[in-house]
């Protein structure tokens, strides 16, 4: 067995995700390669959550999971009625002892409190310590992963899950896996530290799911990496703020989602016409408007390609994976300083709220060709018309120079003009910086392709999809194709990716294939699609079923 | 950079008779004595909003960031945590910070994050053409409300005074002493520093008689004093027949949000290190 | 000479723009058919503005001015100057007396006024009534035009023009036109009279050019039309409170531009979700952020279609003229309201500010085939699923019903739902209305064809654009192919419009083609663009000339 | 439609100990007894955010518009100039009303707008799992401040009453009847009236101990006397040891907004007329 997959359920309140995540980390000092995603509604205590971690021998985190479970934790009866389907006739299922009426093994968890004197919320450690035992996972691994993760009470913990590890059978060994332990991160912390090693300075955000987690995590670690982190009134301040942090120097990120979003396009369109880079976290979630905030999505592509008025270019990254998450983030800052430009890391829910093993990847090396800046004789011009478009930027606090930077349509000194000459030719300026950021980026992997790369039918897919698919079109025998950059459109590279391929099918979290559009707009036909909107991503079962309805 | 030319070459677009010029040269005036005290310039960032007032972006020969309709106060606070070392100025309209962004002016009091407000309060929309802003008199005929508004105008001092403002004025685009000195002040201030300015728009609501007939001055008027500033403050309503307080309603000192939020830089190494050991613990 | 234009310039606070629009009365009632185009920088007094007045002996406004001038009026030196390319040999420039060096014949402005006792005010009747006499038009007509158009102290007005007129040579007599005197709207007044007649309650507005006349001109006439008009905080209040009107039972519409639509754009996603209904008046000017309030472009299209989180169906049209605007903006509301959609009338400067010789349509008649709504049992569900996706509507205050508007993803009661299959049928349902606001405008003319129908090369533009390209064409003789509706997209009826086009020319005022992108993301080809975004209109001869070049 | 059940059937998710079950209680009574008056409910109508607050309006089995995060009170203010014979409650959230859509507040209170808000003011961002908003003590940690945030927070009370607000009280979610008092005086009244509404949210701010120690009743307070309403506002700043006064504040007639705002409405025949005379002006 090496693909094993458990479902943790409960009420919200249960601590669910914590007890995924030390099944998480169990599975990954096993020796796999470990994919969580967290499901609850949207609220603070009671309702259904649960959470499904994967773990494979593969060498990457799977990014998705099953329909089905091998080991079925149910912290309370709605588990068990919920999830009932997803058992296999070789299933485990271990619930709580007295609360839940199921087939299975019951976990005493209340007797073993009483016996530890353990407080309630340490009920959760005698399920990890059942899951091990039942999943035949060595005590010394147990013991490791409690230390290191459960930094209160650890010897405590130990005890209730050690005396739950006791009373336990193991059914259903869990051979150990190939792959060294590694960190488990979820997307939006990924982001986070690609953003710190693009030399970010202040990360500034309203909360709003799924984008929040980047807030806390680097508010939580702020300190120790020098970070300004700051939460505004609203997202209108946060966006502008981030601005007043470009205008002097320092690289700021923002985060949000569907509405928060809107409320920034108006900054957006400052950002592209005074020429200031910010990136933005975008996280998707369903929509429209508040929709369904704690489930995810993939139908803000085109909004984020187009939001604020007027034309202006912008960079648009959708990485599919918290790896990828992690370069991505990076050069996304690194490329809107250099290009003086807006950009995204778009993600969804699946991505910001999954948890994967990942490997952090080299740093990039620097950019040939050095930051494409003209000289610029003179007084200072803020912006000045230059071949690659791109004016050598200064600050305010710059010693020695006068910084104007401006709304309205200016000339090359950051003064307002009404004339039409000028005007055109700034716009034509800042248009060329398309063409500049293009240039830039074609020393990093725009298109990604996997699965079967000679197949004749091929998937094209975007974002967190990109797991699911691989996946799938692997075991179907179909060609992967994933744009990461989404905007400057990488026609010409997806083209080639597309090269021989008689029929495209598009997968997309969406009700109207955005992605697809993109694609006939740039001149590439796609025959078919594959869509799903409900919320809940694709899973393998159902992507390969409806893949295999079209193809 | 010094002993530059505070005037860019930029046509000057305001109508004659216009309260902006003396706002304008009243700030020229504080800047050029900034440089003779031996304080460089460059560490200034005036940020406006859209509108006639804005314009000065355009005008004084310094850093700016002409931004948006309402959103002076987040760039100016972006700004500041971004780099302490800058004293930023907001030229803001009434339009502008007393309507679309009027949660920013009052989030900023209540910080008491370190840059002064000037607000060019011509009590009009001027740039448009003349429409009611919030500090429009009851009744008030523009091109929006012909009939007249149907709404009392807010008092922006007190509304600052109840939001935590640690600096709060009032000057008038005719008293170009005072409104000097209380632009000094202000930008002297450590905290968030407001001042209202009674702007005078020639065109669109020349009501220099009717302040003339009501301003006085705050010179016996005790700034600490929290209620006695309210009591000032409220003898003026923007609309009625009130006495009309110029200077200083009240000023005190507290920490700064600039001082309390800005975070301690760490290398790039010492950063690297940071990623690592979080990853580890990850592990 | 059936074809007359005439430039009227000065400083701006010299009233040029009521100048241009007497000029262009007398034209009216000379029998032309009118298009004034208002130039003018965004400031209040100085600067140089300048009112280009064209009338032809067409049946329609031309909806656009040519490069050259017939007459000057030269109110100060600053005209002369910038606008001397526009004489032709036998242009007539009148200019004011002592303060304009020219060669034409001069005002004696200050003379006349002086010796009538007229405020300063007055001078530009003087003007009117040389360019009158220039023009050879009988003092009957303009007896009459002043008589109708300047109510406050017409005798005296006309003085100071009788004395002008008896001064002045007629040098460059303009025949009397054939069609009748007809009303002189501009295009935001007849969106406003559209709406009137859509059945429009309420106009919520928050200022900003182009689109602030709507404001002005509905808050005038607002008793009148038993209309509510609000001017509130700021844009975001104006869009929720278009939908607390729509929550009501009262059709509401808002207008706005660039960075005031950006605020909207949150409120725009609830109206998606919420079902409600909503028109806005989205007047473009050049972006991004600021640029230039007072100058016109065509670059906030696809923003428009994709704005606001999510996908919803929406209605998007872009009339060409005032007498379009009418007819659309009726129609907007009534679809609106019908589908429980929101609607955009997506004009620019050209049109919302331009002034143009209008015949009041016809009113539409009633949509056959009814509302589409089906009646739904039992207790009343605010988005009970129905076959055309359309609910049948109540409101907060109807006698009997609970009505629960959602923003949140909810069930047919409107009670808030976490469920992946109620989510996703929801979701079609909304689409499913994009079918039905279709099969709704069938019966209109969603794509005008124009120029020469049979060409084998076509123009493809939209919006104000129909006018120059329909001169253009004409005189080229090419085909012109215009959709009023952008979204749903036509695209049959743009197909078979362009049948047998062997080359299409996308013509727009942007700078990235956003029509030919959403034509080629449609399947539809267009193989060359002109493009213009110096925030300056097409003329017909640059246009011309443009077009020659890659035909 | 009378006799209804006041609850829907939706599954209510509230934590246990929640004080929104106090304030939905509280509504509920209110309403039922306006229903006994032969008052019908079909003329109510609730507005809410985004929040733990705001799932009352799938709880309440009446009319009710669930809108955006801050965004309560344009709508409100649509659908009661839509049709004044409405009655409008606004249920907002602290982080809703104070922070994303606080200009919104104060002009509702401006304009003296009729329509009621109550504000679910538990200093909180509840649904979002425990942020500091405006009202929360200055050094709160949550999770996006969690070294303690650096700002102090608003008065709303002193907000309000320097924004011209005609109702302005304070109730506690622990003190049932008076609240149930306050909402009804507050519904009746003519004119804008605003409730903060000091809500124990169980989960992220428990803080009844803390009130239990501070809260007294508003009762020998004349709601007629601006000054001393803010000088009672005043005496607990939403962070010290104050002492923390409930009920009314202060209380005032004056010209609604509706009023003054809502246009006679035309028939379809007179507006064409019109249609046709303006455009005959126009030739
Ligand atoms: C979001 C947005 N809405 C509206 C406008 C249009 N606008 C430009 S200036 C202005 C009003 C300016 O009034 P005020 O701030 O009082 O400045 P003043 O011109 O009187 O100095 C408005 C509404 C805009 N630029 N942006
Ligand atoms: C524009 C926008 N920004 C952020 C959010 C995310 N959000 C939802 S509820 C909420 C906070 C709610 O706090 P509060 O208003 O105090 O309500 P409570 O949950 O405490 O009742 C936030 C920030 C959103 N829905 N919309
Ligand atoms: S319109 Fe008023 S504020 Fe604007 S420049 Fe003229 S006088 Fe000054
Ligand atoms: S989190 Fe707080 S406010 Fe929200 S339901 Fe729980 S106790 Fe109530
Ligand atoms: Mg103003
Ligand atoms: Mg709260």
């Amino acid at each position: 067995m090496d693909d094993v997959t458990v479902l943790v359920g409960g009420k919200a309140g249960d601590g669910i995700n914590s007890a995924g995540t030390m099944v998480a980390q169990l599975l990954n000092h096993l020796g796999y390669s470990v994919y969580l995603n967290f499901d609850y509604p949207s609220l603070i205590r009671g309702g259904h959550n649960f959470t499904i971690i994967r773990g494979t021998a593969a060498p990457k985190s799977p990014g998705t999971c099953g329909e089905k479970a091998d080991f079925l934790l149910a912290l309370d009866q709605a588990t068990v009625e919920q999830h009932n389907n997803r058992l296999k006739p070789d299933s485990v299922l271990l619930y709580t002892e007295g609360l839940v009426k199921a087939n299975g093994q019951a976990v005493p968890v209340k007797e073993i409190l009483t016996t530890e004197q353990a407080p309630a919320v340490m009920g959760n450690s005698a399920f990890i310590g059942g899951f091990a035992r039942a999943a035949g996972i060595d005590w010394e691994i147990v013991d490791l992963v409690f230390r290191r993760h459960i930094p209160k009470g650890t010897d405590q913990n130990l005890r209730v899950a050690r005396s739950a590890y006791d009373r336990i059978a193991t059914v259903r060994p869990v051979p150990r896996g190939p792959n060294p332990p590694r960190p488990l991160l979820n997307g939006n912390e990924a982001v986070g530290l690609g953003l710190i090693r693009g030399g970010l300075d202040a990360y500034i955000s309203y909360p709003m799911t799924p984008s929040s987690g980047l807030l806390h995590f680097l508010a939580g670690e702020s300190e120790r990496l020098g970070l300004t982190v700051v939460h505004p009134e609203n997202e209108i301040a946060v966006i502008l703020m981030a601005l007043g942090f470009a205008a002097a120097k320092k690289r700021a990120a923002v985060g949000t989602s569907g509405g928060g979003f809107c409320l920034m396009t108006e900054g957006l369109s400052l950002a592209g016409m005074a020429e200031l880079p910010v990136v933005t976290l975008m996280s998707q979630r369903t929509g429209p408007s508040t929709g369904l905030p704690t489930y995810t999505g993939q139908a803000d592509l085109r909004f984020v390609i187009h939001a604020g008025q007027g034309e202006f270019p912008r960079l648009v990254v959708a990485p599919s994976d918290a790896s990828e998450a992690i370069a991505w983030s990076s050069r996304a800052l690194d490329l809107a300083w250099r290009c003086q430009v807006p950009a995204f890391i778009l993600t969804d829910k699946t991505l910001s709220e999954g948890t994967y093993s990942i490997d952090l990847p080299d740093r990039d090396l620097p950019v040939p060709g050095g930051d494409g800046m003209e000289a610029v004789e003179g007084p200072y011009q803020r912006y000045a018309d230059t071949p690659s478009g791109i004016s050598p930027p200064a600050f305010a606090g710059t010693a020695g120079v006068i910084v104007k930077v401006n709304s309205y349509a200016h000339d090359e000194y950051g003064i307002t003009t009404e004339d039409g000459e000028v005007t055109a030719a700034m716009t034509k300026k800042r248009l060329r910086k398309a063409e500049t950021l293009k240039k830039n980026l074609e020393s990093y992997p725009q298109v990604v392709v996997s699965g079967a790369p000679d197949a004749a039918t091929a998937v094209l897919c975007w974002g967190s999809c990109g797991s699911v698919c691989t996946e799938t079109g692997t075991r179907l025998g179909l060609r992967v194709v994933r744009p990461v950059v989404l905007e400057p459109f990488p026609k010409s590279l997806l083209e080639a990716a597309l090269a021989g391929a008689t029929r495209v099918i598009a997968v997309e979290e969406n009700a109207t294939a955005q992605l697809a559009g993109l694609a006939h707009e740039n001149g590439i036909r796609v025959h078919d699609t594959v869509l799903r909107y409900d919320g809940r991503p694709f899973t393998p079962e159902d992507l390969a079923l409806r893949l295999r309805g079209v193809i | 950079m010094t002993g530059r030319d505070l005037i860019t070459p930029a046509q000057n677009t305001w109508c004659p008779g216009c309260g902006n010029f003396t706002i304008q040269h009243a700030l020229k005036r504080v800047l050029a004595k900034r440089e003779e005290d031996g304080k460089s310039l460059d560490n200034v960032v005036l940020v406006s909003g859209i509108g006639c007032h804005a314009k000065i972006a355009d005008y004084l020969n310094i850093n700016s960031f002409y931004s948006l309709h309402g959103r002076t106060i987040p760039v100016a606070t972006g700004l500041k945590l971004a780099n302490p070392d800058l004293t930023v100025i907001c030229c803001c309209g009434d339009g502008d910070c007393y309507a679309e962004g009027l949660d920013h002016l009052i989030f900023a009091a209540k910080r008491n994050i370190d840059i002064t407000v000037i607000v060019h309060d011509n009590r009009v929309y001027g740039l448009t053409t003349g429409q009611y802003t919030p500090t429009s008199p009851l009744g008030f005929k523009g091109r929006s409300t012909p009939l007249g508004t149907s709404e009392s105008p807010l008092n922006p001092v007190e509304l600052m005074l109840a939001s935590g403002a640690t600096f709060v004025a009032r000057g008038y685009s005719k008293k170009m002493p005072q409104l000097e000195g209380l632009f000094q002040g202000a930008i002297r201030h450590r905290g968030f520093a407001f001042i209202d300015v009674l702007q005078i728009c020639a065109t669109f609501f020349p009501v220099a008689d009717y302040y003339g007939e009501r301003v006085y001055d705050l010179a016996d008027h005790d700034p600490g004093d929290l209620s006695a500033a309210f009591w000032r403050a409220r003898e003026w309503d923007y609309s009625g027949e009130g006495k009309i307080a110029l200077g200083q309603f009240f000023l005190a000192e507290r920490p700064t949000f600039d001082d309390r939020v800005v975070a301690t830089p760490r290398t790039a190494a010492e950063r690297e290190q940071a990623v690592r050991d979080i990853l580890s613990g990850r592990t």
